[in-house]
């Protein structure tokens, strides 16, 4: 068991995918010699060169493409998109081709392919460079969205991503990329569609995953000073999402407050919500605060970005109000 | 699986047995045409009665390991890449027994198990797949290549340059099939279009030949010629096929922007009249024609047969094989 | 008052803003000489010349693309994507572009462009020509999304998303094209953002929009007999939705029923659930229901199509359980 | 708005006022590279050092009414557009008296009152927008045009092919001008395209120069003509403008790619310098350049003193202003 930094176990969870099966190549912009624009295929291209390891053009449509196709004539490929801003050029792809081949040509294909993209705020990106757009895709049948929070979860669900038979879309956070957390030394693959409790409490369900979850532990060690105990539970996947252990959690609490960095309205955050609002009804003492981004593109400046940005704070006022 | 190199196939494959397959997809489409006016086939259809030229001089040269994807007016694609007839119109029909169980439909003809991508019902889609496609037959190495089918709107698509320039630029085995009919729909693509495949072709540096795309046997033979180049070193080619939309854009298409002397010049360029003449230059009789004409009259009826007695798809399965299944994973 | 095809509302809203406006242009494949694949613009191009009516070639990006530049440059263009699942090809100019340029120019641009766009399924056209995906661009702060259920509305919200300064996604309902309904012979603009009661009732809220205001109208007789009254709120807006509406329409019924055609996960009824679980938790006596279609690319065959589309069937048992 | 003819400027505005205007941009970017290094500027910053002479030599040739989009690297165009300076300053710290409020920054510059439609994030973005520009233009008939400035990087997506041939199809006055510095991020861009820009323009038969980009007059002499013409005749024109990315992709690149070489030949490339030896050929004295850097300088000095003074955004308006306030509607 080691710290490392979440960038570390994505480069590593590639690394040994690759070297677990040689079906399994990666393709993005500037993804071979530089290493990755965010570093994430470090070392790749000398391990595995060139015939593994595509830099391509600038050209987002096509790689996605050329993820499709190649999956469909047997190979696991795993596209980069630099930044998830720019996975718009590449929708009729993902959202046509390699969501729907499966289903509409009967079940007669598997397509085994990954699409890694960087979300989120807090590098003074701009409203560009900035978005989680993981709802849109979650809202597509025949994907998988997935979005780790720690290393561990990093290394273990792009494993399970790549060995998947079906499309999978890999959110990393950015600002997650430098944060160090616990990796096992011989780490393994999670499960897609399991969550997981990231610190057990029992007053409050607090669903979030990705940067917030990190919010939520902090929020979580303020409130107890209230005397209030929040259960974080960390959803890890958020297409298939784990609605069993919201439910229980919720059974044990009976108040909830959903979190996520996406901008509130319309987002993951709403799904959680609907479900519990009907199948855990029964169980609720008080209103469902979410808890997202303002309805407004994510802004430059460092002042604006960080009021922008939802927090531990945001998630503290959400766990008070369900109280009152 | 067996490579299948292109001229060996043509010389094997006589003007024959392209005619008859040229034949084969008329009939096909000519029922379907006649269905689709009773009421019997759901949603749009396209056809590409005229054109299947192209389909059958393409595939000609290909073999099973080669995949080919293919677009909104692919019923010529699917059936002479090996479709199985009584699949194909179970699809169309929208029947359990359909190639794709009645999910997908005219536009969504797939047999991934040889090597038919599917056709696809977002014009120039299938170029990105196809390059994939090209990328993994690359990576494995055994001179396979993939050819993709595209009309002459589909130039105006972006795409069309992001594929080019990456097929070239990683010397990708893409054979680039443009059937050029002159309509984008309803619209003649000369108005669409400030430049033309071969100027395209050029600026990327990738081969391009121009072929008159209702004769099967030049098709055939100028893909048979790229086809052995790409096998063996892989690069891209492009071919151009000016062919002819007999019908509307699809079937209730009263095409009233069409003028009467293209609509009287059609029938001069049926490739399988065309196919005919030769044949019966060839010295081949009337009644080989009709002969072969019963066969496969019959070989449609029973698949068709086949097809109406397929049972309507039922909901159930849909939701649970949107993914694969997995053993020992809940 | 004259009854007319929903078709023909939109075609005249076109009309009549192209007449008061010479700013007003509109964009599209075959949208010219052939009058729209759906013969929305039939008669423009004699009326209106080339000059404001672009034929343009098939290429969605660049479509999108000309209406941002056009509105950046004094312009009011009404771009048509021929079918929504097309829309894939343009979400850069849409989502990154025109959705963000008033913002992150700090408020110097309005951006008055339309983008029609016909969604839904029920003409068997299979998985890439069926798919309804508001959802997405209410997630896009922004942009505003609007959705007509008859002949009235269509023309309303198109002259109000022409007339907007903002960029409105008008999106219309394929099967409602050649449905009559009433049209005033001097019709109105539509507020954006304003819900209307298609029919009143105590028992329970059901909040729809497009074509599923139709299937909720049959429920709502078919529930009459068993002496079930429902309240049918046609949202008509999705970006913004009257929200207040709905809280006042729940504080009579406190049961809420939402239902769309598009797929129920992470749909747009998802948020309009999540925000009634919120400020509407007090007036909630039963679990919220949703209906829409089930986690599936839209199937081709006629049978499957019609049992994957939600349908006033679906409506009544989702009212039923409400009332359990 | 006065439509400034591109000729007539080129003649009144003397190469000793475009070196002023590069030299500006120079130093105004020399300040922010410390800036960054300090700390003091959030997020991206991508440099057009080395780059001067492309934006002021076309910016030379057009008036407030003509548009101009840019890319990730638009400082230098905004700047030569007429984007104020402390407006401009302002919004790279991320200050509320940015032009764009500091909510844009270094790749949102913008300032639609002059025509600049704003600097852009996405690679490409900016050609289908200036497309719908120039066709708003055209539709007015006064005589204007559009400008984007994109990268050679920019060439692989295929936005461009929709752009070529829209505007060639309609005849559109964009003016596309591209800034080939050899790189695209950290990859050299031969290693990413199979084609060129002379290439590509000629297939969709649009006019195309390219001139050396690090010669403000070849820049402007070549703009001019194509402008003039663009005016008379509205169509599109593509300029190639060969320069010099002299700093990393954005501050902070360690730029281990690129070799000693090609770092070394950098400062003969350099614009301003070529500038300043002209003028010094031309009999300018060092008196005269000591002068004007010390005027610029204080100029830079007014302008970001501003805008260090402007206080930081707050978020209040932010949400607000996402949509255009009407009055009388709720
Ligand atoms: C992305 C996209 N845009 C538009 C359409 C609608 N559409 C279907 S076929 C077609 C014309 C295609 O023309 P061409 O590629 O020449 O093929 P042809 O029909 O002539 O065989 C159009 C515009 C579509 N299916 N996909
Ligand atoms: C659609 C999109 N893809 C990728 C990027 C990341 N990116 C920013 S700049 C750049 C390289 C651009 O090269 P070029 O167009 O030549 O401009 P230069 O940086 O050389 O001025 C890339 C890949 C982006 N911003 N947008
Ligand atoms: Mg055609
Ligand atoms: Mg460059």
């Amino acid at each position: 068991m080691s710290e490392v930094r979440y960038l570390k176990a994505v480069n590593q969870a590639l690394y040994d995918a690759m070297e677990a099966d040689d079906t399994v190549f990666v393709i993005g912009e500037d993804v071979g010699a530089a290493g990755g624009p965010f570093k994430a295929t470090r070392g790749l291209l000398e391990r595995f060169g060139p015939g593994r390891v595509y830099d391509a053009p600038i050209a987002e449509a096509v790689i996605a493409g050329v993820a499709v196709g190649a999956a469909m004539t047997g190979m696991r490929p795993v596209a980069e998109i630099m930044f998830m801003d720019f996975i718009t050029l590449a929708m009729d792809q993902i959202v046509n081709q390699a969501a729907k081949a499966r289903s509409m040509f009967g079940g007669q294909a598997s397509l085994p392919l990954v699409i890694r993209a960087p979300h989120g705020g807090g590098l003074s990106a701009g409203p560009q460079h900035s978005q989680c757009l993981e709802a849109w895709f979650a809202h597509v049948p025949g994907l998988k969205v997935v979005c780790p929070a720690n290393a561990a979860d990093a290394y273990g669900l792009i494993r399970s991503a790549i060995d998947d038979p079906d499309p999978v879309i890999v959110v990393e956070n950015k600002t997650l990329y430098a944060a160090k957390s616990e990796l096992p030394d011989d780490p393994q693959a999670v499960p897609i569609g399991k969550a997981t409790i990231s610190r057990p409490g029992r007053d409050v369900t607090v669903v979030t995953y990705g940067a917030m979850v990190r919010e939520a532990l902090t929020a979580a060690d303020q409130l107890t000073i209230e005397g209030v105990e929040i259960e974080v539970l960390d959803l890890r996947s958020i297409q298939p999402w784990d609605e069993a252990m919201v439910v229980s959690s919720l059974a044990r609490t009976h108040r909830l407050v959903v979190a996520h960095e996406a901008v509130e309205a319309f987002g993951v955050g709403a799904e959680v919500v609907a479900r519990m609002a009907d199948i855990g009804f029964d169980e609720l003492d008080a209103p469902i605060i979410r808890v997202g981004a303002p309805f407004a593109p994510s802004p430059f400046a460092k002042a604006l970005e960080a009021a922008y940005r939802p927090d531990a704070s945001d998630i503290v006022r959400a766990v008070r109000r369900t109280l009152a | 699986m067996s490579v299948v190199i292109g001229e060996m196939l043509i010389k094997s494959s006589s003007l024959q047995s392209l005619y008859r397959q040229m034949l084969l997809i008329r009939r096909a489409e000519e029922r379907l045409q006649k269905l689709f006016a009773d009421g019997d086939v759901p949603g749009f259809l396209h056809l590409s009665i005229g054109q299947e030229a192209v389909a059958v001089g393409i595939s000609s040269v290909l073999g099973v390991a080669d995949t080919v994807s293919s677009n909104h007016r692919g019923h010529g694609h699917a059936l002479a890449k090996g479709v199985a007839l009584s699949g194909f119109f179970a699809e169309i029909l929208g029947r359990a027994d359909g190639v794709c169980r009645g999910r997908g439909g005219s536009m969504h003809v797939a047999d991934l198990s040889i090597g038919m991508l599917g056709a696809n019902g977002i014009v120039g889609a299938g170029m990105p797949i196809t390059t994939g496609s090209a990328l993994a037959l690359k990576m494995k190495g055994a001179g396979n290549i993939a050819a993709v089918y595209f009309g002459d709107g589909a130039l105006a698509e972006g795409v069309i340059h992001e594929c080019f320039n990456l097929t070239s630029l990683w010397a990708l085995p893409v054979l680039f099939v443009c059937e050029n009919n002159g309509w984008s729909e309803f619209s003649p693509t000369e108005r669409q279009l400030a430049t033309n495949l071969e100027k395209l072709s050029a600026s990327f540096s990738i081969a391009f030949s121009s072929v008159d795309g209702n004769d099967v046997v030049a098709v055939a033979d100028q893909a048979g010629k790229f086809v052995n180049e790409m096998r063996d070193m892989p690069s891209p080619r492009v071919i151009e096929c000016q062919t002819t939309r007999i019908r509307g854009h699809f079937e209730g298409d009263p095409q009233d922007y069409r003028d009467k002397e293209e609509m009287s010049m059609m029938s001069e360029r049926d490739p399988i009249a065309r196919a005919r003449s030769q044949l019966l230059a060839e010295g081949l009789s009337d009644l080989w024609f009709e002969q072969l004409h019963a066969e496969v009259d019959s070989e449609i009826d029973v698949a068709l047969n086949l097809a109406k007695r397929s049972p309507e798809p039922t909901i159930d399965s849909l939701v649970a094989d949107v993914y694969t299944p997995r053993l020992g994973v809940s």
